[in-house]
């Protein structure tokens, strides 16, 4: 993290006006399939279904990878692509737009989404076509909007439209992990997923509250007590006085920048040159010159807002061209990350001095600001506490598990930290506990997915385990390796998942990595796809995984900046590296122990088949439509789904849905719709391995960490160790992967090995615990559940003994009263009432003339009455 | 006892002759010479000239200018009447040759002074107020009839330069003036006290107000296609030869011209419409209670109707006074810079009055023969052709015709195709219906055409 | 009819104060002769004349014991409105209002009156009521609006030349007055098919309708 | 103030106006209330045009103008429709027997 030894200047926004493109074509996918989704299928032209959403989803890509073309043409300092449509609202002095914006770690994040997007999309094609739900619209429908809230999430250029994206994936998990609504324990699944993340967002939201608060402080003493570069604004004390939002704008405190913060190389682009000769260089070199009042502030605003038309409340970057010599960024409150950014990031606004000074309870409100916002990015990317929901979302259909649950939503709050990395670079504090739950997470969901024979399960305790180093990543600083490893996570985590997608598939939906084997014979394609995300994933160095780990693992080594409570902890950079590669050995061991077990030996399905499946609800609920297993090979009574679906994929389809009323049937490959997908996500697997050649081999900064470094501005100190010992530990991690994978050769090469069963017998106290995941979610269910039931229980006692009583006790004196009163009504009130509507009859009668239903007589009324109106304007002066 | 006839003159004296030969002739070339003549004179620009020229004070402009609108409004009001006492005239020997009668040959050679014989009975007739008629309106009716002919004079055109006034809305006027005459009719047939002639005036509304429709539409097809909605302006966009002409230059304007002339032949309550003044239903329609002046009134502007509907129609369709292969920039320039014009512009402008005039008689003389040739239509039927085939064919015309523009905009030469080709058809039409009309002659009088009983 | 007599002297009387009071205050100190016989230009004596048609239509609207004189007296105002609009330099809209009123509004109105009345009765009760009241209306509204309109120092330009409006009022209509324009196109729609449901003759009446014949 | 100006058209608009509100205040006759309508719309297109021509220029008041006179027509049409119902109704277009919502 050498760069930015300048003082950072405010972010240089390139407008890009089809950027809404991105997320609408998700959103108009997810809008045909809603509405129409249903007569499509029933109208047995099934297949525009996901002509519909893999368009969408393709549409989108390319739209992406536009906007990627336009950036990488772009000279790095200016890679920001922004887009305003409209805005929400105002409020005050902060506007919210409806705005996107790209800079180079979002537009990794949207050729991610939209591209494995795309093709977990097209895997579903094969994958969903004859699912039991007999919801194919509402499948891809979930999936596009899903899509789009992830996009909005990503590609919003404010907190609001963030925490829409934000809520939106929770929403759409928890459409999709509930997919199969029937089954009660997935729907319940959902709710975990749903009920969890709120935890988390509640988080989220108390973590951006605080952080607003303290902004707010930072902001009014900016704009009372002033820095030493804080011009006063004549207006400003008068803000409550400024009606709208164009009027409190003009009077936005502005700061200028010193002259040093200019890089010369920044040429003044066309369209963007505020009028430079109101800030003339003599009269701001100097500090005390800007105490001058704001004339030339007002000017620059209505320059930048009158040139390019955008919502004035967002011109604040004002002079964007040449930004040393009259460059300002407007101080005040903003819900916009970019202002934000600029805002904390340029000292010259004294934001980032104040914000690191003020406390909360004595807690710095930095640390609490990072750390609540991490658990918002817990509850997304299932850290620690409350990672609980990850493993129960595999409850839903394998694609949502590998769009959802490996390569986009849980990705979301790594994407958080790292997006917001200014504010948590401010704080080590807040670093630290990132790092260290990042850590523990990685060791402790590893160590669970030692003894799963769920392939899924596996998976997914392997993502929680991925996330942690990701978290990792950020905590220490080095957020280009945690968004590197996001991005190859993606691809091999995705390939995983649709790999095992592909072998559930095959084996007739069954999950039991016991009842597999030897399915390489079957599966050849699936079988080396898997193996080459297996490889990515345990660290080897032909695959993409082992660049992004050892990144990370050595940066948290030299990490020295590391505090916890406060204080600073040298040693934790060293301990979260040696727990780091212990997760990674488990890593390779439990990954390739998959493998093995699921790819090697014989084929042990087919026993006791029906019987599991008879219990399977999904299953029973198909296994009418499949009474004649041999009648599908011939004649199968759904339309083909797509001319290339092809008879392979109808074959295949029918064996395995013979498979559920049948024995003994073998696995099969699945259609090309899913080979397609796996082998380019296991290109991808290796390929991105490119992006990330440490700078110890090829003596330059990695191509990915160059691309996003304007992005990931904030900066972090590391120690400097020599490229020697970079080597050594690279070749510890690649001997962690190799130890794993020599143990899962030994216990599970070929199902042979008797070690296993006998490991287990002999410790079976430690098996039962691991196996059961800990206990974690009997430990939750006591801690959490069970008292918030017995507090349930005990008010609804308190409602229904209590109050109740009152209220019955209220309800008696009441009819105590009400009887005399009626008494009183009876005879007094009546009488009155009975003489108001004698007087309301006679008088309505008396009235009723003047309703005469002629025009006439009330055009006499109205002349008469306006008449009167100018009479009395002429009257009263 | 037989009433004593006296009988047919053997031969007319040849000073007769000659008198009714000059007078026939010229009495229309009278007023379209005067017409010729003071149109352009009249113009404010060239009376200050004139004034100028003559040393008289500027400040007679104002009077001249008055008395030259006078000296206008009379010579209009005139070419009106006498051309619809001629085509009276015209329209009874047509119906005599078709009926294989003589028709008026008594008044002047060939009957030509008939209508002026008609004019001198009217005038002499007594003027009857029915007793319970309302005797203001019954009275003023005839002359709304008579303001909403005339009042389109003012921008018919006569030829390159001969017209009144070249409104920029001329078009726009002359459809809105002859709203005039229904209302004249209207009150006519109300104020007359009569169940005919209240019948015949709410048949003449309701027939003409459903067809300004179609008629209104279908005039949007050549405003679209000049651009403009002025008479000459019209005109100008035009060309001299057929293929020139708009009813050629777009298909949609072949049909709109038919829907145009159906229309204007029901506004002006010509047979096949001749519905409000039904002799069969109806004794007279609203003219049943009218008698003398009055009634010649009606019947000058139910004549005088004929020549404005052939008139608009050139103007808008038939390429109105372009003289073929000479232009009418050519024209213009050829004006001089004086004070009145060049003797070849009045040269040039003489010509192209006589194209308009000849264009326009044409069609009057196809707007008798279609009186003579077809039956009366019913209510219904006239109702329906309206609403049903004659208000969405103008709209479709209208609409393929901003087709048809923008196509034009895009390719230009097939106007020229369209143009070429419909002329062909037409010409080849022409000849047949030549053919076929000397076959007919042949069969009934043989090789020799008899000219005797005019 | 010396009631109506009246109340026409009334008018004129009010007209003419309003107008040499009104207007000598305007003129600062000029002399009223002066301007009852200043030079007329033709251009004023036409505009006098037509406001004056316009004037005695609108009277006969108001005062005609006839409808049918009424309605006359309806044709005289339109026309001479329209007439108004030429000085105005809008000849399109004069036109239009030809076209339109004369063509359109007033045939109608014929047709009503012919249709709602036997053709027995050629006097048609069109009895006015409450002269009294019409007349204290007058009193009441035309001060105020000849004050007002005379009063009032108008922010005049210079009007621009005599040109034709036709193709700028087409250019509006489709831009700036669009939506309007089209609402304008729904309310015809809603109008013809509202005129033809309200007047549509009733099937099922048992009595045949007699209105006319 | 001799020669025509804006005043004089804007007299006239208002005669024609409040001759028009005195048509609709005092006719017993369906059919010339409309009449006074029209009037009254006459003449505020009156003041729409004037003002148009001196005050503020461009087509704007001649296009509300044509605008009006659009609407008069339709309202006319309607009218006149409800006048025929009316008179089917109650064998009589007098505004005054029309009143049977009254008690």
């Amino acid at each position: 993290m050498e760069h930015a030894s300048h003082a950072l200047g405010p972010v240089l926004v390139e407008h890009a006006s089809y950027l809404w493109l991105v997320p609408l074509f998700p959103l108009l996918g997810a809008l045909v399939n809603v509405l129409f989704g249903w007569r499509f299928e029933r109208s047995g032209k099934k297949s525009l279904v996901h002509v519909v959403a893999v368009g969408a989803m393709a549409l989108s890509f390319l739209t992406a990878a536009y906007a990627f073309v336009q950036m990488l043409h772009l000279p790095a300092e200016r890679r920001f692509l922004q887009n305003t449509l409209w805005n929400l609202f105002s409020a005050g002095r902060v506007t919210v737009d409806l705005a996107f914006a790209l800079d180079p770690l979002s537009m990794m994040m949207v050729l991610i989404i939209t591209f494995i997007g795309t093709l977990i999309h097209l895997f579903s094609v094969g994958y969903m076509w004859e699912d039991e739900a007999k919801a194919y619209w509402r499948f891809f429908a979930w999936l596009n909007l899903f899509v789009f809230s992830m996009l909005l999430l990503v590609m919003g250029d404010n907190f609001v439209l963030m925490f829409f994206g934000w809520e939106g994936v929770g929403l759409c998990s928890y459409g999709l992990i509930a997919f199969y609504y029937t089954d009660r324990e997935k729907a319940a699944a959902g709710m975990k997923a749903f009920v969890v993340n709120r935890f988390g967002d509640f988080g989220f939201l108390a973590g951006l509250f605080l952080l607003f608060w303290g902004l707010g402080g930072a902001w009014a003493a900016s704009c009372h007590t002033g820095g030493p570069s804080y011009q006063a604004t004549p207006g400003m004390h008068s803000l409550a006085g400024a009606s709208d939002a164009a009027a409190s704008l003009a009077l936005a405190p502005r700061v200028s920048l010193r002259e040093h913060a200019a890089p010369a190389k920044h040429g003044a682009p066309a369209g963007h040159a505020a009028p430079a000769e109101h800030a003339a260089p003599a009269e701001h070199a100097a500090p005390a010159e800007h105490a001058a009042p704001a004339e030339h502030a007002v000017p620059a605003e209505h320059g930048a807002a009158a040139e390019h038309g955008t919502a004035p409340g967002h011109a604040t970057a004002s002079a964007k061209g040449e930004h040393g010599v009259g460059a300002q960024v407007m101080v005040g409150p903003t819900l916009n990350f970019r202002e934000l950014r600029d805002q904390v990031v340029i000292e010259e606004t004294g934001i980032a001095e104040h914000l690191k000074d003020q406390r909360v309870w004595g807690v710095a409100l930095l640390a609490l600001v990072g750390i609540f916002l991490f658990v918002g990015a817990m509850g997304k990317s299932a850290q620690l506490p409350l990672y609980v929901w990850l493993p129960d979302a595999m409850a839903g259909p394998t694609p949502v598990s590998a769009l959802i649950h490996a390569a986009t939503m849980v990705t979301a709050g790594v994407y958080m930290v790292a997006r917001l990395n200014f504010i948590f670079a401010l704080s080590p504090s807040a670093m630290g506990w990132v790092a260290l739950i990042g850590t523990l997470t990685a060791v402790f969901a590893a160590s669970i997915g030692f003894f799963q024979y769920d392939i899924k399960k596996v998976l997914a305790y392997s993502t929680v385990s991925q996330l942690g180093f990701m978290f990792i990543g950020v905590g220490v600083g080095v957020y280009w390796a945690g968004a590197y490893h996001l991005l190859t996570h993606a691809f091999f985590k995705a390939c995983l998942f649709l790999g095992s997608g592909s072998v559930i598939l095959g084996c007739h939906h069954e999950q039991d990595m016991r009842k597999m084997g030897g399915l390489k014979k079957y599966m050849p394609i699936t079988r080396w796809t898997y193996l080459i995300a297996c490889w990515a994933i345990a660290g080897f160095p032909w695959a993409a995984g082992f660049y992004s780990k050892d990144e990370i693992l050595w940066k948290a080594f030299t990490s020295e900046h590391l505090a916890l409570f406060g204080t600073a902890t040298p040693w934790l950079g060293p301990a979260i590296y040696i727990a780091g590669l212990l997760a990674a050995t488990g890593t390779s061991f439990y990954m390739f122990r998959s493998y093995f077990m699921t790819f090697t030996g014989e084929y042990r399905g087919g026993q006791g088949h029906g019987h599991e499946h008879g219990e399977d609800p999904h299953a029973s609920v198909a296994a009418p439509h499949h009474a004649d297993p041999h009648g599908h090979h011939d004649a199968h009574p759904a339309p083909d789904p797509a001319p290339a679906h092809g008879a392979h994929g109808h074959d295949a389809h029918g064996q395995a849905h013979g498979g559920h009323g049948g024995h003994g049937h073998t696995p099969h490959e699945s259609p090309w719709t899913i080979t397609l997908v796996l082998v380019v996500l296991a290109a991808g697997a290796v390929l991105c391995s490119l992006l990330g050649l440490p700078a110890a081999w090829t003596g330059h900064e990695p191509l990915l960490e160059q691309w996003l470094s304007p992005a990931l501005t904030a900066e972090v100190p590391f120690v400097h160790k020599p490229h020697a010992l970079e080597f050594v530990f690279q070749a510890l991690g690649v001997g962690a992967g190799a130890i794993g994978f020599v143990f899962a050769w030994v216990l599970y090469k070929d199902n042979k090995s008797k070690v296993p069963a006998a490991l287990k017998e002999k410790f079976l106290g430690v098996w039962t615990v691991v196996y059961n995941k800990y206990y974690v979610d009997e430990l939750y269910d006591l801690v959490v559940i069970r008292p918030s039931l017995a507090w349930s229980r005990a008010l609804s006692w308190f409602d229904g003994h209590i109050i109740d009583w009152l209220v019955n006790f209220a309800g008696s004196v009441a009819r105590g009263f009400a009887g005399i009163d009626g008494w009183i009504d009876k005879h007094f009130v009546d009488g009155a009432v009975n003489a108001v509507a004698t007087l309301t009859i006679e008088g309505g009668r008396t009235l009723r003339r003047v309703q005469t239903g002629r025009i006439q007589t009330y055009l006499y009324g109205a002349l008469a009455g306006g008449l009167a109106v100018i009479l009395l304007n002429f009257l009263i002066p | 006892m037989p009433v004593n006839y006296s009988p047919p003159p053997k031969s007319t004296p040849k000073v007769i002759v000659a008198v009714t030969l000059a007078a026939a002739a010229g009495i229309p070339f009278l007023f379209l010479g005067l017409v010729l003549l003071l149109t352009p004179v009249l113009k404010p620009a060239t009376i200050d000239g004139l004034l100028s020229n003559a040393g008289i004070d500027p400040s007679w402009r104002t009077p001249a200018y008055v008395a030259a609108l006078f000296v206008l409004a009379l010579l209009m009001m005139n070419y009106g009447a006498i051309f619809s006492g001629v085509i009276t005239w015209w329209e009874r020997r047509v119906a005599g040759r078709i009926q294989s009668r003589i028709g008026p040959n008594r008044a002047g050679f060939g009957g030509f002074f008939i209508f002026i014989a008609d004019a001198v009975k009217m005038l002499l007739k007594e003027d009857l107020v029915p007793a319970d008629a309302d005797a203001l309106l019954f009275r003023a009716a005839p002359y709304f009839v008579v303001t909403g002919f005339a009042l389109t004079f003012v921008v018919l055109p006569f030829g390159h330069s001969l017209v009144v006034t070249d409104l920029n809305v001329g078009v726009f006027y002359v459809t809105s003036v002859t709203a005039l005459v229904v209302v004249g009719i209207l009150i006519s047939g109300w104020a007359s006290n009569s169940k005919w002639a209240l019948f015949g005036g709410v048949r003449a509304a309701a027939q003409v107000i459903s067809y300004e429709i179609p008629a209104g539409v279908s005039i949007f097809v050549p405003i679209a296609m000049a651009g403009t909605l002025s008479m000459q302006g019209i005109i100008r966009a035009q060309g001299g030869l057929p293929w020139e002409w708009f009813v050629f230059r777009n298909p949609a304007a072949l049909i709109a011209f038919f829907v145009l002339f159906t229309s204007q032949l029901a506004e002006a309550n010509r047979t096949p419409f001749d519905l409000p003044e039904a002799e069969s239903e109806l004794v007279a329609g609203y003219l049943s209670e009218y008698s003398g002046f009055r009634f010649a009134l009606f019947f000058l502007v139910e004549w005088g109707n004929i020549w404005v509907l052939s008139a608009i129609v050139t103007t808008l369709f038939l390429g109105g006074w372009q003289i073929p292969f000479v232009s009418a920039e050519y024209i213009d320039g050829l004006r001089g810079a004086g004070v009145l014009p060049s003797l070849a512009w009045w040269g040039w402008n003489a010509v192209s009055m006589a194209v308009f005039t000849a264009k326009t008689i044409a069609l009057c003389n196809l707007v008798i023969w279609l009186r003579w040739t077809l039956p009366r239509v019913r209510v219904d039927q006239m109702m329906g052709l309206c609403w049903k085939y004659l208000v969405p064919a103008a709209f479709a015309c209208f609409v393929f015709t901003l087709f048809w523009e923008l196509a034009v905009s895009v390719a230009p030469r097939i106007e020229l195709v369209s143009g070429v080709g419909f002329t062909v058809i037409a010409v080849v039409l022409a000849v047949l219906f030549a053919r076929r009309v000397h076959q007919n002659i042949q069969a009934v009088q043989g090789e020799k055409i008899d000219l005797s009983n005019w | 009819m010396p009631r109506k007599i009246v109340i026409w002297v009334v008018l004129a009387a009010l007209v003419v104060t309003f107008v040499g009071v009104l207007g000598a205050r305007m003129a600062e100190g000029a002399v009223l002769p002066e301007i009852i016989l200043g030079p007329l230009g033709l251009t004023d004596a036409l505009f006098y004349l037509f406001a004056a048609m316009t004037f005695a239509g609108a009277a006969t609207v108001a005062l005609s014991k006839n409808i049918l004189h009424s309605a006359l007296g309806l044709l005289a105002a339109l026309m001479g409105t329209g007439s108004l609009y030429v000085f105005l330099s809008a000849d399109f809209l004069a036109v239009t209002q030809l076209l339109v009123y004369i063509g359109g509004v007033l045939v109608l109105i014929l047709f009503a009156v012919m249709l709602t009345n036997r053709i027995t009765e050629v006097k048609i009760s069109n009895a006015s009521l409450g002269l009294v009241g019409g007349g204290a209306l007058l009193v009441a509204t035309v001060p105020v609006l000849v004050f007002v309109a005379i009063a009032t120092p108008w922010a005049t330009i210079v009007p621009a030349e005599l040109a034709p409006t036709t193709r700028e009022i087409g250019n509006a209509f489709l831009t700036r007055w669009l939506l309007p324009f089209e609402l304008a196109s729904l309310v015809l729609l809603a109008t013809l098919i509202g005129a033809v449901v309200i007047a549509r003759k009733e099937l099922k009446q048992d009595e045949p309708d007699t209105s006319v014949s | 103030m001799l020669h025509v100006g804006l005043q004089h058209f804007l007299v006239v608009g208002a005669l024609l106006f409040s001759l028009g509100l005195l048509t609709v205040a005092t006719r017993r006759n369906a059919i010339g209330v409309l009449m006074g309508v029209e009037l009254i719309l006459n003449g505020a297109n009156v003041n729409f045009v004037a003002f148009n021509h001196y005050v503020t220029g461009g087509v704007s008041g001649q296009v509300f103008a044509l605008f009006v006179i659009v609407l008069a027509a339709a309202e006319a049409a309607v009218g006149l429709a409800i006048v025929l119902a009316i008179f089917q109704t109650f064998r009589s277009i007098d505004v005054r027997l029309a009143d049977t919502m009254r008690e």
